[in-house]
């Protein structure tokens, strides 16, 4: 079981709701690839359009836990406000936090970041902070009261995988105590495998499953990848070798 | 009293948050509202009093990553 | 179900049987992997000592199906008569057929590979070529007769991964209709999941999992994640994007 | 009769393979054999006669890669 | 000519003066680099010790441009009285503000960086900022009076080259108008090259040269990679494409 | 200067002549590249025409050496006659020797090559083959008597670049007595920086500079990059690190 | 007589490869000569005699890369 | 009076910056002075009064990358 902030959970996938062809084609995403824990967002209610409360109703009957979010906030204050009204609905004391500072990559604004993780952080929130790979910021959140960190791997649906395998590496080695979660960039589960296989914690996706050709079949296989970057990382893995080596015992060879 | 709902004008005659819900036909518990930017809990609308020109947001859960 | 040459096949991932640390662990990984095809060798019996007998109870006790390779062989000649000795001793006309090349990268002798595959074939084996990525190498093997191939990611033993994604790609373009089994080079399992993903029909492994710290943990990584490339490849992965697109939708946004 | 069995050299009385294999105390149905590069089946073994010199190779199952 | 906050110099490289094996050395490196900016540090005088003295001379024999740093401070309080302390003994504006906020990697600590770049900048100083490739922090260095920047492309000393090449390019295209020096983390000529090709304006290197084996010969290496890539960029390189294209017309073929 | 069999040679960059936006532009990328040796093809020549003629008169005015290909070959036969007659019209034994074997890729008929090579060789050819970066196949070439070769390392015209640096390198550590020259798959100045860092001995280009925007920039850089990657190899440079080093002295420092 | 030459059909009178270049008015010591896919060598043309039905190749420099 | 100078404890009579330089044999326009974390400029040196407990660090150029 993967122990995230006292909750036990037996899935290390996180996914989002977004984008998917429909809503059962999300449910169904979401029982295929056995996460525990999905995020969503709170939106304006159209009047007497009842959008809201029959997307509630369909992620509640999916049994698993809430990771709300503060997608799309430009600045601390938007943050903060959505953040407030994210636990009043949901319930719950954690929160994704997103500070977007750059419109065309979506990356965080590591300053407003801090900023809205020290506030949330004193008013009790469990703040899961969507960073980049900089070891100083990341520093900086776990001083305002953060206890996991989401860093990047590379631009939200870019779908590119890791891009800096050095800062990933060097980030897992400085923060040995931390939940570190993958958050956005992840395209194949190969990628997802191989931030597993350095030892992150749990991946957290969405474009690259609810825009498959096949979303049930993507979680899956996404599903299994994180599993299995997650077992390999425990398993003790060889470090690649430049000369290659017989992987045949030498000895004993008939001469003909 | 005019009103911004969801970035909306309005024209209501509501004088509390709770009566604006109503008179908008808006309900459920999983409907969040804030007025000038300012969280009102659910159990504070009967008597959170509106103001002329007040800004007022209600959210409710949508898909999100 | 995989079909291999008519063969329905539970797992695509193939298990070499040499280095593990003990006979039982060899066992426990074959059934941890979910493999369903084992490869070995022949090797000089040692008077009155019954090393190949016991390891030989050993295999047929998993139920597993046998490819006799000729590793080590560095001649055309050894190839062949190595074939055919396993060919009696097996009990199948499955052969991986290995002509090394280079006793540092332990790469196939192309020249010597497509010598020995014309003459197995007819003699009515069913080749499994161990052979690089070039595709007029292929174009000869499949001339003379294979069915399936079976190109290097990478020297054998090194865990390095795919180290030509665009020679694998090439090769899998090339060949649609051909079985090809990644063999060599491959040392986490998101390099399976790699491979997988680009449209390889299986792998095969040995260094990997036998060497790793818990073979039989690594051996049930590597089966999931090859599961996972494959029904990622079955699923419409999205290309790579260089821009960020928002994995959110970016209306009804709340204004604070 | 002098032979190279599996690379060693054997002063032997035995005159066919199959004698061979019982004076080295070799038996078993997963065993392989060979005669100057050549495949010698198991069914042959009992009458291939053997010659001063002859190179045998008597193979068994082994861990591969 | 490059054009350099007004400044026209003949040469895209500049250099860091640590690490040589001797002064003489270090003389004849930047020499046959070509380059025409160096940057030095200040550090504790030893009484009647000639140290300073010393080097001092042998850098203004050499009539280049001097560039100050602040390397190795790790407070904005630091750097701020060091860069003051360097506009005295160099009688320049110009500043390499180093801000250093983890002692493994070396990396800006990019709060402290920008507090003290505000400071500076509002105090006269021409600040060159020894960044990271976030471009939220970018654009805050630019907001506070920066009128160039100087992102990492891998550690300090590293000589790991470009390790994240999407971040390298997106901070191109979103500051086109802005000098961009790729400060640490190149190893060899060709990181030089391919960072030059990107639209870099100039790179500064330091370790890669000093350490190298013959540092005269790799610093003239640099200063032709450097003009290579440039002359480059403004060539109009071909796109990489993934099926081979032939580089021989097909027409007028012979047929034997 | 380098000594290419026997013949002293002021660059280590050779250009091939087709796809040039014009004669004159070509003979102008051929200066600016400062290249000592071009390759060229035979073609049909059309009745009274002088295609052919005007063509020679332009290179010959060059007075650069050169080497004749036998470009679009796609069997021995054909390769044979063609380096038979190239031999006859331009008077030397120079041969780049080239069989296609696949219509995609442009990649060489490893045994196709091996047999033209063999059958020039013995016809008393210096015979320079293109092939692939297969060391077994590099040694049946140098069996047959050729003393130089020209692995690719991308497709014709791809302009991909190294796709496989550790073949290359591999190649580099097999064959140090052996001019290696990398043929085919450069697009960037860059590129040919790093494969002359790895030791290769030269490089052949014709796409990357010819379709570039401007190919006598184009050419400029990559003699430039020509020269800097083998300064480079030359002069001892420093191993990647994974963790950072600062490229400044600790001691002294001032406490503020 | 009928000849192919760069892969055209042509009827010529020439008799030998140097008659039938001068025929078609290819000249120059740039030219390289093939007939049946055997180099003739520019000595040899004058005393090459052409039968019907011979494949001609004649080649010249071009852009290659 | 006691000083902190570049980090070490010194006992001198010096009273003003200018005064510690010569003391202790510090010269030369490529050095820069502070005081408690201030800069001190070159010109104000002769004026500028120490007081007990004072750190002074006076620095000059060093190699930096």
């Amino acid at each position: 079981m993967f122990d995230l902030l006292g909750t036990k959970l037996p899935s290390r996938l996180l996914l989002g709701t977004a984008q998917y062809p429909s809503p059962a084609i999300l449910a169904d995403a979401v029982k295929a690839s056995g996460t525990a824990v999905v995020t969503l967002s709170l939106r304006r209610e159209m009047a007497d359009g009842r959008a809201g409360e029959k997307f509630w109703s369909l992620i509640r009957a999916l049994g698993v836990r809430i990771l709300p979010n503060t997608a799309g906030c430009h600045s601390v204050k938007e943050a903060v406000i959505t953040a407030k009204m994210a636990r009043e609905v949901f319930g719950t004391t954690w929160i994704k936090l997103e500070v977007i500072g750059n419109h065309d990559t979506l990356q965080p604004d590591v300053f407003g970041l801090v900023e809205a993780a020290r506030i949330l952080c004193e008013d009790g929130f469990s703040v899961f902070p969507y960073t980049t790979d900089d070891l100083v910021v990341a520093e900086r959140l776990l001083e305002v009261g953060c206890t996991v960190l989401m860093p990047w791997c590379a631009p939200i649906g870019s779908a590119l995988g890791p891009v800096n395998i050095m800062a990933l590496r060097s980030m897992r080695g400085h923060f040995p105590g931390v939940p570190l979660i993958v958050d956005a960039g992840l395209g194949r589960p190969s990628h997802a495998a191989t931030v597993m296989e350095l030892g992150f914690d749990a991946v957290l996706l969405n474009t690259a499953v609810a825009r498959a050709a096949d979303p049930v079949g993507m979680a899956r296989a996404f599903g299994k990848a994180v599993d299995a970057g997650r077992e390999a990382f425990g398993s003790g893995m060889l470090e690649p070798r430049d000369v290659a080596v017989p992987s045949t015992p030498t000895i004993g060879r008939a001469v003909f | 009293m005019k009103l911004m709902v969801n970035g909306e004008a309005h024209e209501v005659a509501a004088s509390t948050l709770a009566e604006l819900l109503a008179a908008l036909d808006y309900e459920g518990d999983w409907l969040a509202t804030a007025v000038n930017s300012d969280l009102v809990h659910r159990a504070n609308r009967a008597e959170f009093r509106l103001s002329d020109g007040d800004r007022i947001e209600i959210l409710s859960p949508m898909q999100g990553g």
